[in-house]
């Protein structure tokens, strides 16, 4: 975005609330923040309304913290738990019908790239398990299969959470949960090797037990869905309601998935891994 | 513009490659004897058969 | 008083009778008359039945959707009779009065007592020919049989004039994109490969429509 | 309940009739039976039945797939029932074994279809018909399409709960009441035959 | 489970004796389905309906019912649905507001194929914006599907009408999809005395050899089969069978209505038919409507209320006469739009003494005082 | 089914159409026919009304000369040109709505499981690619990630043919088609591959210009999916209409287009389906 | 591209410029309304007999009309993706059919909840089941209450000249709502007809989008925390009214259309001979079938006349009750089965007695105008014996 429109009208300044104030001085906007300094910006996320301890917050959190270039990010989300914090976002945050945010992102990222050929605008999809892997598998592969310009992020806390714990697609097998009485029957949907398959230019899988790595990987899909194509970042993001366990072990849990089921992986093409290589080298 | 195949009965040998060529149902069968019959009725021509025929027994008229 | 003209083309897929249909509407448009043309198809493929409706008027015509009660019905393909291959039953069904059938039929069509006595009552008239012996005699191609039924039509009932029956023919098939099923797209291509010139399809297509004008026949009921 | 004057009588009825239903005629109860959209009992129904059937100049049977094929107990004695039924009425039987579409392949010398009875019927220029062993929603399909183009009479001997679209229509049709129709048609046409 | 016998729907809806118990909505869902003998359910989670799915997994745990899963939208369990129903078992679901509207091309597809499944719409408001709270705007999208509509009051209506809806959906001249609609939150999770019938009983099974239709099994005649097939040449052969097609729906659904008169005691209910201001109403709005009458009572106003039960079929000519006769006819809705006031309107000869109000949507309740209002603004007038 | 129930009733033998005496006196039910005896039996496809030329009314030809067991199979359909010859196949089939296939189909087979739960009933999805790869992707995955005991089979033109030429997921990267007007500008979907990572036991390319393998690849397919998992078989199976090249040149296509390296027959197999099928196999050899 | 053009203002392109015949298709017309729009984008889904004209406004893209335009995967995600097209602030188009409309409900209702101007069109055809892809319009009466403005066409003139005018109205400030326009499949999309066309070097300005009540979605209008649409779904009552009022909004730019409506097509209703005291009231096909049945009843010397109704949503009550005043009988004759026109002007007139709801012709038949006219005889016969 031009910074411009970060500038608060001077007659008005003052008036501005204070967590206005805040962002336009000390916002993530005009220069390039990460995660590894949260704690020393504002960040984009004012707040939330999410339960105490909860994956899914503190993945939103993560991925915020790392977009390359959060003023010109647009996010596309879904009902779910993941849309309370991103409802709260200093971005431009739609969500509309469920499972559906692929093929709004689509949309949108072409109607940017018309009205600002010149200009990178990253739209990305932040969006839970079931509106990635259920609902929105047929939008999703699509997007994915049409070689789309965007970013897809799912924070997999294994559960439909925002409803009141039903199984979803990437809970684990035999898992009982609402709607899954005697247990999940099928494993979890792969969604990352699908990724691959389907024309993804990069994918990662990764736990918010490790949050460089997700910086690093939130970064690296969101430039190369910039010019090469399509990029996938899976993040286990546990939910202590509805998965019973105490909030203060939701990293705990993380990192014994990391070290088991849930390991970091990460692919990439060799026309991304090219385009990484100059970008870097520019940079 | 509405034709169908015929089958010359000298040239053909019964491969049944004709039948596994056509596209359409219960059109072209064979008996014990394995003599090749078309029903024309029912041919759409086009011409499948006389292509997959390594004897040149079928044509389309 | 209005002097329409409700024309039913009855055919199978692939015959052109959309084309036909669509030739015939667009010279009468040329021609200053008002007229509106729809076919109708369902998800019907290559020899199934298909119909075709023109309306031609000097006023507004202002209905649409398919002609119940035609002044004409062209056959295209002798099963219509023969076969019940048509949308209506039988294929005369609502022919109004002083009516005009014309037959793609090498023989006199088919018809059994109780027909005939019914088209008596309405005074209509009966044609036949050969449309595609005359296509492929003239034309050199059997896909010129929907230009040989309109040569036959403007034989038998002067609707629209010679010179934008060209215009409309050259619109046509002169380039530009002509909105159709894609089987119909299909067959395009296949008409025009049959010729080294747009200029020589149009022209033979011309020849074709003025022979068949001469070599309808009329049956007399 | 509404009194409906609606009555179903033979057709054409026209472009696009509705249904009976629709018009007010109701189903009739265990015992009792629709004639011409009225109810009436059992008996009267069958009675009637057997009176159309015998004045008929073209009268046909039309079985469905459920007595056509012999797949479960009890049919084969129903269908020879309704067999002795045309014997005895002098009507001809075509077909109506499957349900798919067949326009325009049909032959309808030989065989009819719920989704253009009409055919068949025009055909062989039939003036009563009887249906039995159709299931109930393509037998209300066939029986509207001929009142709205045919003036054929109809007769629907229905397994289940009947048919309004039918002139006449019995409900729970078993061995029972095929065999007082067929005594009803024995009874009329020796009574015709003094 | 509970051994259970098989007794006759009469037996189990008028003679059985019924035990009284404090529920909530979605747990009336559960006891009718527990006495409904249903085959096969299928879920997917959406707000205020996934609680009852969750209880009808509870119960195909215990073994009441044979096969449940979770599909993954609600346009594929309506299609999953559909094909177990072709295979000639009993089935049930549930959604509510967008999900319904994510299922919409299915619900016609259901009465086409005249399939007798039963679904509970637990409506709520669609986007957008975005809201789980209830609404009946959905109810009006669902008018002409061909499916037959039922409207439940409260806990107790849920029960009964989810559980009558099967032996109505099922008669062999009706055999349509049943919606059974209950305002989301006010009915679903609002807790209340309902009257539930011995757990030890249950409906006796689905027979699909008396369908108008046959069943999908390779084991009914005929063998060449096609659900549903392609009436869909252009010509007026084609036309004819599918118009004949559509009617025949329609006519399914006017045979309903005997059955809706005999197991749900009619199409309305009526109190005080003969005072000059009536009340016409359905689901919540009808609750909320016997408060405002008492109150009006208590100003001496006298007002009857006519509860509609069925909406598909509709009582139009029970509402014509009945509104006939009053000087003023009040229509409370749950709803921005007003689609009862418009079928009722539609209904009666003279439209001007129709009151479309009170209008609340958004996820609020509706005030009897409102209701009041317009009583008393009627009764000035 | 039951055979005896395939009979017409005694005394109506001699009313019964011609096609009807022929399916009854030349069936295919219960006789473990296949491919090789075609042309001698009455086959369950009675017509099509489906182009001159058509690679997709032969590859379903082949199909259902291929079920090994038609008397028990129900199959389900999808909107397309296949469904355009549904109501000519003499078993129970079903057409939903466009795309929805698999969902009908999983609904389908449980249900069916409870009703016969002593008998083998098989379900066989049979759509195109347009229902398969576009429109009904997420049912079709969800089915295969669910495991249900179904074979979906995707007759392959490379086009959505039924409504007039449309590019579609499955036609070859560059194609022009309509709604394509500058070509196609992402590759073919690898729908093999996903399948195999979805969880289908058993997984199948193929075209109809080799009947006899395509014939295999079917019964293999049908078989895994009774016992051990969701199959997957996809049959390219050539449009001469809207890729505009004659009808008698459509097996040569086949050919073409497996030379240029765009169509491959592929078998994937997991090792328990593997076994499986050996087992089968061995004990057919035993008889 | 064909031709350089021109952006002028609307009034140039629809009302001052000179236009000429064409002899051209509903769907051709929908390709010409298209190519003068000024349209960024489009995105097509296969459907009969929505096909052609998304064939045809992908030819329009491929000349360099339009900036993009694609296949997706199906209607929902089609209109999921104009939708978000649309956010991001440009003008879009697309079009489906009956089952197509019916697989994509669940966004209309979230169009116009998001105050988008999408356009689209809708060729509507029968719903499953039993399939069909014939004339039937059904799907309109599924959506009279999602928020859009409906438009319905008669003819391919009307085709062509609502969806031009569509995105004038649906880009109102005041209104900026989607507005689908209606036509009755196969009668419209694929009949030839005379179409009177302004000149093809000229087209709407572009679109604005920093006129929109709401802001634009590209991170370069503030503010930067928008939420499209906002959760207000928590239990309280401040929710409710929230929610409640964005409804009252959504049905109050409805209202706000009537004038540019009333300016753009001369009204939501046309009345022949408005002093009869029959009329035959109908929208779409109908009223072309309703016309030739009027000449009949003319010459017959019955006093008869015709209103056409334009507008679906809004509805044009006043017009309507204006209009009939003096009537006696109104007829409703409709392409479907459930009879939504006749229900809404019931619902509109007092003394709806006097509205016969029919004929009503489906399946894919045409409605004869012996139908129209029988239907009115009938009327009458009943009326005297009332009498």
């Amino acid at each position: 975005m031009s910074l411009r429109i970060l500038k608060p009208t001077a007659e008005f300044a003052d008036l501005l609330p204070k967590e206005y104030q805040e962002l336009v001085e000390n916002g993530p906007y005009h220069e390039q923040k990460g995660i590894s300094d949260l704690g020393t910006f504002k960040e984009i996320i004012e707040e939330h309304p999410h339960c105490a301890g909860c994956g899914v917050a503190l993945g939103v959190r993560l991925v915020a913290a790392s977009l390359p270039a959060p003023a010109d990010t647009l996010i596309i989300g879904t009902p779910g738990c993941s849309f309370f914090g991103l409802a709260q976002t200093a971005l431009n945050y739609s969500n509309t019908a469920f499972g559906n945010q692929n093929a709004v992102a689509s949309g949108l990222k072409r109607m940017l790239k018309i009205r600002y050929p010149d200009r990178n605008k990253d739209v990305v999809v932040l969006v839970g398990d079931g509106g990635i892997a259920d609902i929105g598998l047929d939008m999703t592969l699509h997007s994915w299969l049409r070689r789309e310009n965007i970013t897809t992020i799912m924070v997999d806390n294994e559960v439909y959470g925002n409803t009141g714990g039903q199984e979803s697609g990437m809970t684990k097998e035999g898992q009982v949960l609402n709607m899954a009485p005697e247990g999940k029957k099928f494993p979890k949907i792969p969604v990352f090797e699908l990724a691959r398959t389907s024309g993804c230019a990069y994918g990662a899988r990764v736990t918010v037990a490790s949050p460089r790595k997700i910086g690093e990987a939130v970064k690296k899909a969101i430039l190369v869905a910039r010019e090469v194509g399509p990029t996938y970042v899976q993040i286990y993001t546990p939910c202590p309601t509805n998965l019973k366990f105490p909030p203060d072990q939701t990293v705990k849990v993380a990192k014994d998935a990391e070290a088991g089921y849930y390991s970091f992986e990460e692919f990439i093409s060799p026309e991304a891994q090219e385009y990484m290589q100059k970008t870097t080298k520019a940079v | 513009m509405y034709v169908a195949a015929r089958v010359d009965e000298e040239k053909c040998n019964g491969c049944k490659l004709c039948i596994l060529t056509c596209p359409d149902p219960n059109v072209i069968s064979i008996d014990k004897a394995k003599n090749i019959g078309i029903n024309q009725a029912r041919c759409k021509g086009c011409g499948l058969c006389v292509v997959a025929c390594p004897k040149e027994a079928l044509t389309v008229s | 008083m209005s002097k329409k003209t409700s024309i039913r083309m009855s055919g199978l897929g692939g015959q052109g009778v959309v084309t036909a249909a669509h030739i015939l509407g667009n010279a009468a448009f040329k021609d200053g008359l008002v007229s509106t043309v729809n076919p109708f198809f369902g998800a019907e493929k290559r020899l199934a039945p298909a119909e075709s409706y023109v309306r031609i008027d000097t006023q507004s015509i202002y209905e649409r959707g398919e002609v119940l009660f035609p002044n004409v019905i062209m056959i295209f393909h002798p099963h219509v009779i023969t076969m019940g291959k048509c949308y209506t039953m039988p294929f005369f069904d609502g022919l109004q009065e002083n009516g005009i059938i014309i037959a793609n039929s090498e023989e006199v069509p088919q018809l059994g007592d109780d027909d005939l006595a019914k088209l008596a009552r309405l005074n209509a008239k009966l044609y036949y020919f050969s449309a595609t012996q005359v296509a492929l005699d003239v034309g050199g191609t059997e896909l010129a049989s929907n230009m040989a039924m309109l040569g036959a039509l403007l034989g038998v009932k002067p609707l629209v004039s010679s010179k934008s029956m060209k215009e409309a023919l050259m619109e046509r098939f002169g380039g530009g994109r002509f909105v159709a099923s894609g089987t119909t797209a299909a067959l395009d291509d296949e008409l025009k490969g049959k010729y080294e010139k747009i200029s020589e399809l149009i022209e033979q297509n011309m020849e074709v429509m003025e022979a068949a004008g001469s070599a309808v026949k009329e049956f007399v009921i | 309940m509404l009194e409906s004057k609606y009555q179903v009588l033979v057709g054409p009825e026209g472009y696009l009739p509705p249904a009976a239903a629709s018009m007010g005629v109701t189903l009739p109860e265990k015992g009792q039976a629709l004639v011409e959209g009225s109810i009436v009992s059992e008996e009267e129904a069958i009675e009637k039945i057997a009176q159309k059937i015998l004045e008929a100049k073209n009268p046909f049977l039309f079985p469905g797939p459920l007595l056509l094929w012999d797949w479960k107990e009890g049919v084969a004695e129903k269908a020879k029932a309704v067999k002795e039924l045309a014997d005895l009425a002098g009507t001809r039987i075509i077909p109506m074994p499957d349900y798919r579409p067949k326009y325009p392949m049909i032959n309808p010398a030989v065989e009819i279809n719920p989704n253009h009875p009409n055919l068949t019927i025009w055909h062989n220029k039939i003036d009563f018909c009887l249906f039995i062993g159709v299931h109930c929603h393509y037998a209300n399909v066939a029986l509207k399409i001929i009142r709205g183009g045919t003036d054929c009479y109809t007769i629907a001997l229905c397994g289940e709960a009947g048919h309004e679209d039918a002139m006449i229509s019995l409900r729970d049709v078993g061995l029972a009441q095929l065999a007082s129709l067929t005594e009803a048609v024995a009874r009329l046409k020796g009574v015709a035959g003094k | 489970m509970i051994e259970q016998k098989v007794v006759t729907p009469e037996q189990l809806f008028f003679e059985a004796e019924r035990e009284e118990q404090f529920i909530t909505g979605s747990e009336a869902i559960r006891e009718a389905i527990k006495s409904a003998n249903v085959d096969m359910a299928i879920s997917y989670p959406i707000t205020p309906q996934s609680e009852s799915m969750h209880l009808v997994g509870d119960i195909f745990a215990e073994g009441y019912i044979k096969e449940y899963f979770r599909g993954e939208n609600e346009f594929a369990v309506m299609s999953s649905v559909a094909g177990a129903a072709m295979a000639g078992v009993r089935v049930f679901t549930a959604t509510g507001g967008p999900g319904t509207l994510r299922a919409f091309e299915m619900f016609p597809t259901w009465s086409g194929s005249r399939l007798p499944i039963v679904c509970a719409f637990m409506t709520r408001g669609i986007n957008s914006p975005l809201t789980i709270q209830p609404d009946t705007l959905e109810m009006a999208y669902m008018l002409d599907t061909g499916m037959l509509m039922l409207h439940a009051e409260n806990g107790q209506d849920l029960y009964d009408m989810v559980l009558k809806a099967f032996v109505i959906a099922e008669k062999p001249d009706v055999h349509v999809p049943v919606g059974v609609f209950a305002d989301g939150f006010f009915v679903t999770h609002t807790r209340d005395k309902v009257n539930i019938a011995p757990a030890d009983m249950k409906l006796p099974s689905y027979n699909p050899n008396c369908a108008p239709v046959p069943a999908m099994d390779m084991e009914t005649v005929p063998f060449r089969q096609m659900r549903d097939p392609f009436v869909m040449k252009s010509n007026f052969i084609s036309y004819a069978a599918h118009a004949s097609w559509q009617q025949e729906i329609l006519a399914a659904a006017e045979r309903a209505r005997k059955y809706i008169d005999s197991l749900l005691g009619g199409l309305i209910e009526v109190e005080n038919e003969d005072a000059d201001i009536l009340i016409i109403a359905s689901g919540t709005a009808v609750s909320q409507s016997r408060e405002a009458i008492q109150q009006a009572k208590s100003e001496g106003l006298s007002v009857g209320l006519v509860k509609i039960k069925s909406l598909r079929p509709f009582p139009t000519e029970q509402i014509r006469r009945l509104a006939a006769k009053a000087k003023a006819v009040i229509i409370p809705e749950f709803n921005r739009v007003g689609w009862l006031c418009r079928e009722v309107k539609t209904a009666v000869d003279d439209t001007t003494k129709v009151v479309g109000a009170p209008r609340v949507f958004g996820g609020m309740t509706m005030p009897p005082q409102l209701i009041v209002d317009e009583i008393r603004r009627c009764a000035n007038e | 089914m039951n055979k005896s129930i395939f009979k017409i009733t005694p005394c109506f033998e001699d009313i019964m159409p011609d096609e009807y005496k022929e399916l009854v006196e030349s069936d295919p039910f219960g006789k473990g026919l296949g491919v090789s005896q075609l042309g001698t039996y009455k086959e369950l496809l009675e017509e099509h009304p489906l182009c001159a030329g058509c690679g997709l009314a032969l590859s379903l030809r082949l199909i259902l000369a291929s079920l090994p067991n038609p008397e028990d199979t129900v199959i389900v359909g999808s909107t397309g040109c296949s469904a355009l010859a549904f109501p000519q196949v003499a078993l129970h089939n079903i057409h939903s709505v466009f795309g929805n296939q698999n969902a009908v189909a999983s609904g389908l087979k449980r249900a069916l499981k409870l009703r016969f739960p002593d008998k083998v009933k098989d379900v066989v999805v049979i759509a195109g690619d347009g229902a398969t790869a576009d429109i009904g992707l997420d049912m079709v995955m969800q089915s295969w990630f669910r495991c249900e005991n179904i074979t979906t089979i995707m007759l392959d033109n490379e086009a959505y043919a039924n409504t007039g030429g449309q590019e579609s997921g499955m036609s070859p990267q560059g194609t022009v088609l309509n709604m394509a007007p500058k070509g196609k500008k992402f590759p073919k979907i690898s729908m093999p591959e996903i399948a195999r990572e979805s969880g289908c036991a058993y997984v199948a390319a193929i075209s109809p210009a080799q009947p006899k393998r395509l014939e295999k690849m079917v019964r293999r397919a049908i078989l895994t999916a009774r016992e051990v998992g969701p199959s997957y078989v996809q049959i390219f199976s050539p449009c001469p209409t809207n890729y505009k090249f004659k009808p008698q040149e459509m097996v040569a296509r086949i050919k073409q287009r497996e030379k240029e390296g765009f169509f491959k027959s592929k078998e994937y197999i997991t090792t328990e389906a593997q076994e499986y099928l050996a087992g089968l196999e061995e004990g057919k050899k035993d008889e | 591209m064909d031709r350089v053009q021109r952006p002028v203002e609307a009034s140039q392109l629809l009302f001052e410029s000179e236009r000429a015949p064409a002899f051209i298709t509903g769907s051709e017309a929908v390709m010409e309304a298209i190519k003068r729009a000024n349209v960024d984008m489009a995105i097509a889904y296969p459907i009969t007999p929505q096909s052609e004209s998304m064939h045809l406004i992908g030819d329009l893209y491929a000349k360099g009309y339009l900036k993009d335009y694609y296949r997706a995967e199906n209607e929902f995600a089609v209109m999921a993706a104009i939708h978000g097209a649309s956010l991001g602030g440009g003008r879009v188009f697309t079009a489906t059919s009956g089952p197509g409309t019916l697989r994509a409900m669940e966004m209309f209702p979230v169009w116009a909840g998001s105050r988008q101007p999408i356009v689209c069109a809708f060729m509507c055809r029968g719903v499953s089941l039993p399939p069909s892809i014939q004339p039937e319009n059904i799907e309109m009466g599924m959506l009279l209450d999602t928020g859009m403005l409906m438009l319905h066409a008669e003819n391919v003139q009307d085709f062509f000249d609502m969806l031009l005018k569509a995105y004038l109205i649906a880009e109102k400030p005041d209104v900026h709502l989607p507005v689908g326009v209606f036509v009755d499949g196969f009668f419209v999309t694929h009949t030839r007809e005379t179409v009177m066309l302004p000149p093809d070097d000229l087209k709407l300005l572009p679109y604005d989008p920093e006129n929109s009540p709401v802001p634009v979605f590209d991170m370069e209008t503030p503010p930067m925390r928008i939420t499209r649409d906002p959760l207000l779904n928590k239990s309280n009552f401040i929710s409710y009214a929230a929610n409640a009022s964005w409804h009252q909004e959504v049905l109050a730019a409805a209202e706000r259309a009537r004038k540019h409506l009333a300016q753009y097509l001369g009204g939501l209703l046309e009345v022949e001979n408005p002093n009869a005291k029959i009329f035959i009231a109908a929208s779409g096909t109908a009223v072309s079938q309703g016309r030739e049945a009027l000449k009949d009843l003319l010459d017959a010397g019955l006093d008869v006349g015709l209103i056409k109704i334009k507008s679906i949503r809004p509805f044009p009550v006043n017009e309507l009750q204006e209009a009939t005043k003096n009537a006696e009988l109104i007829v409703v004759p409709e392409f479907n089965a459930g009879g939504w026109l006749a229900k809404e002007i019931k619902a509109t007139l007092n003394e709806n007695n006097r509205v016969v709801a029919g004929p009503r012709v489906f399946g894919g038949m045409t409605i004869p105008k012996e139908l129209i006219i029988s239907e009115i005889h009938n009327a009458l016969n009943r009326q005297n014996q009332r009498l």
